[in-house]
């Protein structure tokens, strides 16, 4: 075992948490991903590969599908981010790329990303002022990628107008982090 | 703008950078073309008032290349289609 | 007539009665020895020195609409000679010069106001770009100055030093820089030109040209064919739809770019200051508003508007640099159609018909241009050779590999 | 304190007095005022004077379309030019000031101005200040500039903030007018998603000034109680406060909300305003109509205004800028503010109209076929000068005079997308034309339906058959639904000093002269005379300049043309449109693996496009930024460094087809590298210039990581996709960018391996036979963390470059500090690497600077024959490999204590010094402490031939000639012996 201590996104040692009137915004650093993409040729055995590994058709455009030890966004054309635990699944794309072979091209990303959770009541409020997402359709289980405040993001409902959770680029965490809590201080 | 993403549905035009005219997609055989039909394909752009296929790529969605047909004079978006698809067709 | 301040003294107490028509305006003629096609800036000014420097006679203007309601109308009226390039700097400061004495040339007051341009320095490498570009502008006999972040603290109290993500670092100012009210600039070009007996033909617009055996011998008008022993065409914004009725394909896109004033407000600029690390320069009119603008949309467009999120890039920059204006009013916003070229430089050339001249490409730096281009485009009209200053704005540079690209963009027009 | 025109009911809360100020004097008003209804109940008329003439002004309506009473709100930092007193709700404690007067409004020393108006006509400055030439910089121009401008900034920073945002709707419904309501209520009980935006902080729209009754109750309650059913309705977002200021591209709207310009200061946290980017499915405009006025001479006089704003202070607001009025009007709508004002105890002293057949009135003198023809009273009317139907003269004496010519549609936002209205002749107005904006349309008084029942009937049509709604049409309530009669007139016989723009001055003489000198197009008429460039956006002037002009040059209004309205529909803060993108906000920041680490370290940072890098770690004692910055080359030389590169973009490759891919990016060959090593790859653009540089690692056959330049990652990831998508489309290749998932370090110096070998787990052999000069591989650290390595070198020393998971990054820089100790580690920053890279001669940003070929940075045979690759061909183009072609050099100064500076030109050692006889320029300059002088890199004509050639750098800019020598850009370890150690 190695003896190198991790820090968070945000830079800390825990993870961060805030709340603001009725909203919270809680770090989540235990999330293991890899993006997996399928062959050229190989969408479909890719997509049978998915099924296997998520219990679920693979999420399609714009859409997540949640499940244990492995979730999945739809990230692009037969491309998709695969998400679980990070205390057992460190070696994500390892265990990933095991399972699909030759079938489609499998990349860590798990510290590429900074991950949260939003969540309270009204968290729409704080979503309208971050970036352009048709709320009125947002459903538990859509996905999108949009930009917060310059920063491309993965914005995934997980419960319409509580929970939602916002994956930004790792080394811009605290960009939008101050974004985030700055739209909860103008609405709470 | 809002564009007609063929996967994702309306998106709002800030998510995309424009790449130029579709031509670009028609790059000449390396083996067979004109010095000159290299300049053409660099450099002469037909810059219609009207429609026009141009390429749009999703740098913040979803990263594919879109060919969107645009009215340049009244800026109605009739067509997008995705580049690697239609690419991959002709 | 001329215009002096003693004229309008005297035409003040007899009731402003004495004051006729800036230009006349006259059917067309069935031949011309030049036809430009094309009443802006450009048009005009070219115009203009044919008849007062070439000693052309039998000069034409048309205008599909009224003379000046393309770019030399909706622009944010800066002019300067800060470019880097052996191509382009000797015409700029060219066309600086011929701005110097323009109210003399054309007995009009375009209020040519040089109250300098400031290009702000914010990192080591625009530090070291900026030096070369100094440089260079120095060694073509412009004038630059290179400023610390002491200096610019100094002029320019009321930017952003201390909360900015992109801190000053210093500026390379052009003090000759300025502005110039764009109207007067048309206006006045008509009306000089008009009193050398060109005649300038509104609201007649080019439907196609007369081309025979490859030569031009006129154009098919509104107002039916003019016969013309040479044909230029200045008409940037719309280069490709004219050249396209003689078969041309251009090394152009037509793009939009927004501009922007604020309402009146009491002078706070001293010029013209551009922000190195956003998309925003400004300078205040001499009515007070505060005129800005910043990228262009970046999308091909003939619809002279464009969308907000370039107006929001554009009062991000302002807001990041100049946090002051925050509480002043947007009043207007408009869009102008720009020539954009494959290396950002303009063309002034002939074409492969004989008779048939080409002046474009401007980009967004037309409106500076102005009378060194159509000083430039008489001289090649009349002498059917480049004028000195503009021998590098040819067609074929792109065939030979002799792009003139200031910014480095490479043949993506957008980009420039 | 007294409210001396105060009048009985209104929408005011009585129950509460406001104080505020004006021009420091203290006054009292009400809730539901603005500063206009507050300052005209105080019995105070003069609000402000005009641009140019600087005349005495009141306002002269009670809305947006205001020109005159502009003020300045609020002191210190948060000091607001140009606010429409009309529009300025009231709060306790509002501090107003007039401005464009000096020394005081009443007396103001500019007025002189009006009395030299005979020389200052349009246009009148283009004909002079031409002699001498001198004097127009020095004399002329700042007094003209003294004069710009009307309200001033103050100078500080904003210390408000503004926020944006998304909201997307089935129905947008601009306008909360009675059509806009009677939509609003339509679309809404259908379930609807609907978007109800309204500029006013009541809605209502004019409901609220009138005297109208709607379903048996008075309209203005109607409008509450239909504002109370939608505020209940969950699928209705009521937005009050809200502008929608333009139009845009497929149905998107920008709006603003004033979120806290009714208070003094918004609450903590609390934006300003907020921009609000509306995306509407469908867009009903409901904006109704402005009242214009006509024409006469002197018609600008403080008490003077459109007569349905009379009405409106009256009804709405309960004030009366006079106990005793009168109107002037064409048509019968003016009659209702003198049966209204009569109503509310207001003497009416006459009503001028001049129409012959005007209805008579018993409660007031109706003056038929009458024309008002002059006006008086220095700083408020006190007096009109009436020419009566059978030419004699008559005076009335007024405190007010309420002008009413007619109604014109608001069609801005209907010509946003540069459509046109339309003219109809029926109600000698524009109608919104033809071509809207796709997907909106328009219902209510802009779209001509002027009565009250036409505007609820319109409204619900409007809605329904916007959203395509089925089923019984909704009943209309009971309103006023008088016929509508606009008789055109647009100004009175004979006058010229008769104000058409009132804040840009701009009178009917002018636009006599303006038509007499051939500025005749109504854009030659609107620059040349500056009607209509207003603050208003000549909501109240351009249609009397058009009748004028149209009737000068005998032709109809539609003839001579519309003017186009642009965005915003009323003046919009820059901050709102600003948002929370300013100060360090301005872009996102990227902070690095070991930033945390270099902070406690002192580290000093520098912005490289979004990242903060540490640019040198200073040690205590080193007062000056060199002394740091050697010391730390110096100790990598030595022994070994430490520099975070994370920054370097970092792309995923993958597929079978990955190198046949790379094959085709990268000018030089790739197909045939073996797995486990890294080459060094040249990209061009299509044009044949280099676009950026970095290298390839070959993890396994199907599988590269590229790097790229720090400042070009995104644009090359988007060429890369390009590529992919669009020229090979078949082809089976996979991209990601990992750029922040790894903390990358470089660890250079000749004790790197050895510092390395301390970290690296043992069975991973990174001896130099095992791992030599530009190996790659996986490798794990510390007892089994997964890592890369890559053995490649910017420094020009033995060098490593190790990746771990970016959340280890931190600890792996604490880990190789602490084991590097043995060796003196150092860290270093962007300086140093910058110093070393040149040192070395490698080309970076500054020489790969978008102009710059393979052949100009030495690389010309890189370009491989034998393959095509994206810009191989366009390369070859003779201008681009002409003999004297600039290629990259070194330089030293002759007398090694001179500068050499970045930026600087070449010339040759004796002969002129000017653009002719330029030989190319430096780049990048450094200090080598290595050397002990400084050093350079440049492009120079015919470079690789020159070395040993004298030349003479010059920067006049920076003041600086010296003699520098050419000589091969490596200045250290030419030979590559250390690397390969």
């Amino acid at each position: 075992m190695h003896d190198l201590i991790p820090i968070t996104a945000l830079g800390g040692t825990t993870a961060h948490v805030d709340t603001i009137g009725d909203t919270t915004l809680t770090e989540l650093p235990d999330i293991a991903l890899a993006s997996v993409a399928a062959r050229a040729g190989q969408e479909t055995a890719c997509g049978a590969k998915l099924r296997d590994m998520l219990g679920a058709d693979a999420p399609a455009a714009g859409k997540a599908v949640f499940g244990d030890p492995f979730s999945a966004l739809w990230i692009g054309p037969d491309q998709w981010m695969i998400s679980a635990d990070f205390a057992t699944h460190e070696d994500i794309a390892a265990q990933v790329s095991s399972r699909f072979g030759r079938c489609a091209s499998v990349t860590e990303q798990t510290d590429a990303w900074v991950c949260f959770d939003l969540s309270g009541a009204g968290v729409n409020a704080v979503l309208e002022l971050l970036c352009n997402i048709n709320l009125l359709q947002f459903a538990a289980g859509d996905s999108t990628r949009t930009s917060i405040h310059h920063l491309g993001c993965l914005v995934t409902c997980i419960e319409p107008d509580r929970l939602v959770r916002i994956m930004g680029p790792r080394a811009s965490a605290g960009s939008l982090h101050h974004a985030v809590t700055t739209a909860m201080t103008s609405v709470a | 703008m809002i564009i007609n993403h063929p996967l994702l549905g309306p998106r709002d035009s800030a998510e995309f950078v424009y790449l130029g005219a579709a031509t670009l997609m028609d790059r000449p055989d390396p083996d067979t073309a004109t010095a000159e039909e290299w300049h053409d394909y660099g450099y002469l752009r037909d810059n219609p008032a009207g429609p026009h296929r141009e390429l749009w790529f999703h740098e913040g969605g979803d990263r594919s290349i879109l060919i969107v047909t645009r009215n340049t004079t009244t800026h109605e978006i009739t067509a997008v289609e995705l580049a690697r698809t239609v690419g991959a067709r002709t | 007539m001329r215009y002096s301040g003693f004229k309008v003294i005297k035409e003040a107490l007899t009731g402003h009665k004495g004051w006729t028509q800036a230009w006349r305006d006259p059917e067309p003629q069935a031949q011309y020895d030049i036809v430009i096609i094309g009443g802006g800036g450009h048009g005009l000014a070219t115009a203009h020195y044919l008849a007062s420097v070439y000693g052309e006679r039998r000069v034409a203007v048309i205008e599909k609409g009224w003379i000046g309601g393309g770019n030399v109308g909706r622009n944010t009226t800066i002019i300067r000679s800060n470019y880097l390039l052996d191509g382009n700097e000797p015409f700029y400061e060219f066309s600086l010069k011929l701005w110097e004495g323009l109210e003399q040339d054309l007995n009009y007051n375009a209020m040519v106001s040089q109250r300098g341009i400031m290009n702000l320095i914010h990192s080591d490498a625009q530090r070291d770009a900026f030096i070369r570009r100094g440089n260079a502008m120095i060694l073509n006999g412009a004038d630059a100055e290179l400023l610390s972040e002491a200096q610019i603290r100094l002029e320019y109290p009321f930017l952003n030093f201390d909360d900015a993500r992109f801190p000053i670092k210093g500026g390379l100012a052009q003090r000759r820089g300025g502005t110039v009210r764009h109207d007067a600039v048309a206006w006045g070009y008509a009306r000089a030109a008009d009193s050398r007996g060109v005649d300038i033909i509104q609201n007649c617009e080019v439907i196609g040209f007369r081309i025979e055996d490859g030569t031009c011998l006129g154009v098919e008008t509104s107002k039916g064919f003019i016969g013309a022993g040479r044909v230029g065409c200045a008409v940037a914004g719309n280069s490709s739809r004219l050249m396209a009725k003689a078969g041309m394909r251009l090394p152009i896109e037509s793009h939009v770019l927004q501009a922007f004033v604020s309402e009146g407000l009491k002078p706070v600029l001293p010029g013209v200051i551009t922000f190195g690390a956003g998309h925003f320069y400004v300078s205040q009119s001499d009515k007070g508003g505060l005129v800005f603008g910043g990228d262009i949309d970046g999308y091909n467009s003939y619809a002279q508007r464009g969308n907000l999120p370039v107006v929001e890039d554009v009062c991000e920059g302002g807001m990041a640099i100049m946090p002051m204006i925050g509480r002043a009013r947007l009043l207007r916003m408009w869009g102008g159609i720009m020539d954009m070229s494959m290396d950002g430089s303009p063309i002034i050339d002939r074409t492969h018909i004989d008779g048939l001249y080409f002046n474009g490409g401007w980009c967004y730096g037309g409106f500076k241009a102005t009378p060194a281009s159509g000083y430039a485009f008489a001289h090649l009209l009349a002498r059917d050779e480049p004028h000195e200053t503009a021998t590098a704005y040819r067609f074929d540079r792109f065939r030979t590999g002799h792009m003139i690209d200031e910014k480095g963009m490479g043949n993506q027009p957008n980009l420039h | 304190m007294t409210q001396k025109n105060r009048l009985g009911g209104g929408q005011v809360d009585r129950n509460t007095t406001l104080t505020f100020t004006f021009d420091g004097k203290t006054y009292a008003g009400h809730p539901g005022d603005t500063l206009a209804s507050a300052l005209l109940a105080n019995n105070v008329r003069l609000m402000g004077r005009s641009f140019k003439y600087h005349r005495p002004r009141g306002p002269l309506s009670a809305g947006s379309e205001e020109p005159n009473a502009i003020v300045e709100l609020r002191s210190g930092a948060r000091q607001e030019p140009n606010t429409r007193a009309t529009t300025a709700e009231l709060f306790d404690g509002l501090a107003a000031r007039s401005q464009n007067r000096w020394p005081s409004l009443a007396f103001d020393a500019m007025a002189v101005n009006d009395r030299l108006s005979g020389f200052l006509t349009a246009g009148f400055y283009y004909k002079t200040f031409m002699w001498p030439a001198a004097f127009w910089e020095k004399i002329y121009e700042p007094i003209i500039r003294k004069a710009a401008g009307l309200g001033s900034l103050s100078m500080q920073a904003d210390p408000d903030t503004y926020d944006k945002g998304f909201r997307h709707c089935d129905l947008l419904i601009i306008g909360a007018g009675p059509a806009g309501l009677s939509a609003a209520l339509t679309a809404g009980r259908a379930g609807k998603h609907v978007i109800l935006a309204d500029e006013d902080f009541r809605m209502g729209g004019r409901l609220n000034a009138e005297t109208f009754s709607v379903a048996d109750m008075a309209g203005a309650d109607w409008a509450t109680q239909s504002v109370a059913e939608l505020s209940a309705m969950p699928n209705v977002r009521l937005m009050p406060r809200t502008t929608v200021i333009g139009a845009f591209d497929h149905g998107i709207y920008g709006a603003v909300e004033r979120i806290s310009d009714h208070v003094a200061v918004p609450e903590t946290g609390k934006p300003r305003q907020i921009l609000w980017r509306i995306y509407a499915q469908n867009t009903l405009l409901c904006a109704g109509a402005t009242e214009r006025p006509i024409a006469f001479e002197n018609n600008d006089r403080p008490g003077i205004m459109l007569a349905a704003s009379l009405r409106a202070y009256a009804n709405r607001w309960a004030a009366t800028p006079a106990p005793r009025v009168a109107v002037f009007t064409s048509n019968d709508d003016g009659h209702r503010t003198a049966r209204d004002l009569h109503a509310k105890g207001v003497k009416v002293a006459a009503v001028i109209d001049t129409r012959a057949d005007a209805p008579r009135s018993h409660d007031y003198e109706v003056l038929q076929g009458a024309q008002v023809v002059d006006t008086m009273g220095r700083l408020g009317l006190t007096f009109v000068e009436v020419r009566q139907a059978n030419g004699e003269m008559r005076t009335v004496e007024c405190g007010a005079l309420g002008v009413s010519g007619g109604w014109n549609p608001n069609v801005q936002l209907t010509c946003h997308q540069r459509g046109r209205p339309a003219w109809d002749d029926a109600l000698a107005a524009f109608v919104p034309g033809g071509t809207l904006p796709p997907g909106m349309v328009v219902a209510g008084a802009v779209g001509g339906q002027f009565s009250t029942y036409a505007a609820l009937k319109s409204g619900a049509d409007a809605a329904r058959q916007a959203l395509g709604l089925k089923g019984r049409a909704p009943r209309i309530p009971d309103a006023e639904d008088a016929p509508v009669e606009q008789t055109p007139f647009w100004y009175v016989e004979g006058c010229t000093r008769a104000w058409l723009d009132q804040q840009n001055d701009v009178t009917v003489k002018d636009v006599k002269l303006s038509h007499q000198e051939g500025f005749r197009s109504v854009e030659h008429l609107k620059r040349y005379t500056t009607l209509g460039m207003a603050t208003d956006q000549g909501k109240t002037s351009n249609m009397g300049g058009l009748a004028i002009m149209a009737e000068l040059a005998g032709k109809t209004i539609p003839e001579v043309g519309t003017t186009i309205f642009r965005p915003p529909y009323t003046p919009t803060s820059i901050g709102a449109l600003a948002g929370r993108m300013r100060g360090k906000e301005f872009h996102p920041t990227r902070l690095t693996p070991s930033h945390v680490w270099a902070k406690e370290r002192g580290a000093v940072f520098v912005e490289v496009g979004n990242w903060l890098r540490a640019q040198w770690f200073p040690l205590p004692g080193e007062t000056h930024w060199r002394q740091s910055v050697d010391r730390e080359v110096m100790a990598t030389r030595a022994s070994v460094g430490v520099c975070d590169c994370t920054t370097l973009g970092k792309i995923d490759v993958q597929g079978t087809d990955a190198a046949t891919f790379l094959n085709k990016v990268y000018c030089n060959g790739f197909a045939k590298l073996a797995v486990g090593k890294t080459r060094y790859g040249l990209m061009l653009r299509e044009d044949g210039i280099a676009m950026d540089d970095g290298t390839a690692a070959r993890l396994a056959e199907d599988h590269f990581v590229v790097t790229t330049t720090t400042a070009n990652a995104g644009k090359v990831y988007q060429h890369m996709e390009f590529v992919r998508q669009c020229l090979m489309p078949e082809a089976d290749v996979q991209l990601i960018s990992t750029t922040e998932a790894w903390a990358q370090y470089a660890v250079a110096g000749p004790n790197s391996r050895k510092l390395l070998q301390k970290i690296v787990d043992a069975e991973y052999d990174i001896s130099n036979d095992a791992f030599p000069f530009m190996a790659c591989g996986n490798i794990t650290v510390c007892g089994g963390l997964r890592a890369r390595l890559f053995r490649i070198s910017f420094s020009g020393e033995l060098a490593f470059e190790i990746a771990v998971p970016a959340r280890y990054g931190d600890a792996l820089m604490r880990k190789l500090m602490t084991e590097g100790e043995a060796f003196d580690v150092t860290p270093y920053g962007t300086e140093a690497l910058g110093a070393m890279r040149i040192e070395k001669g490698h080309a970076a940003g500054n020489e790969l600077n978008g102009t710059t070929t393979a052949l100009n940075l030495g690389m010309g045979r890189m370009v491989s024959k034998t393959k095509d690759s994206i810009g191989s061909k366009l390369s070859e183009r003779p201008g681009l490999n002409t003999a004297d072609a600039l290629v990259q050099v070194g330089l030293r100064p002759v007398d090694a204590a001179d500068k050499i500076t970045a930026g600087g030109h070449l010339m040759h050692a004796d002969g002129p010094v000017d653009a002719a006889h330029d030989q190319g320029y430096v780049t990048s300059a450094a200090y080598s402490p290595t050397l002990g002088h400084m050093i350079g890199l440049g492009f120079l004509k015919d470079g690789a031939n020159r070395h040993g050639e004298t030349l003479r750098l010059v920067s006049p800019v920076t003041d600086l000639t010296v003699n520098v020598e050419i000589v091969s850009a490596h200045f250290v370890d030419p030979e590559g012996d250390r690397v390969r150690a």
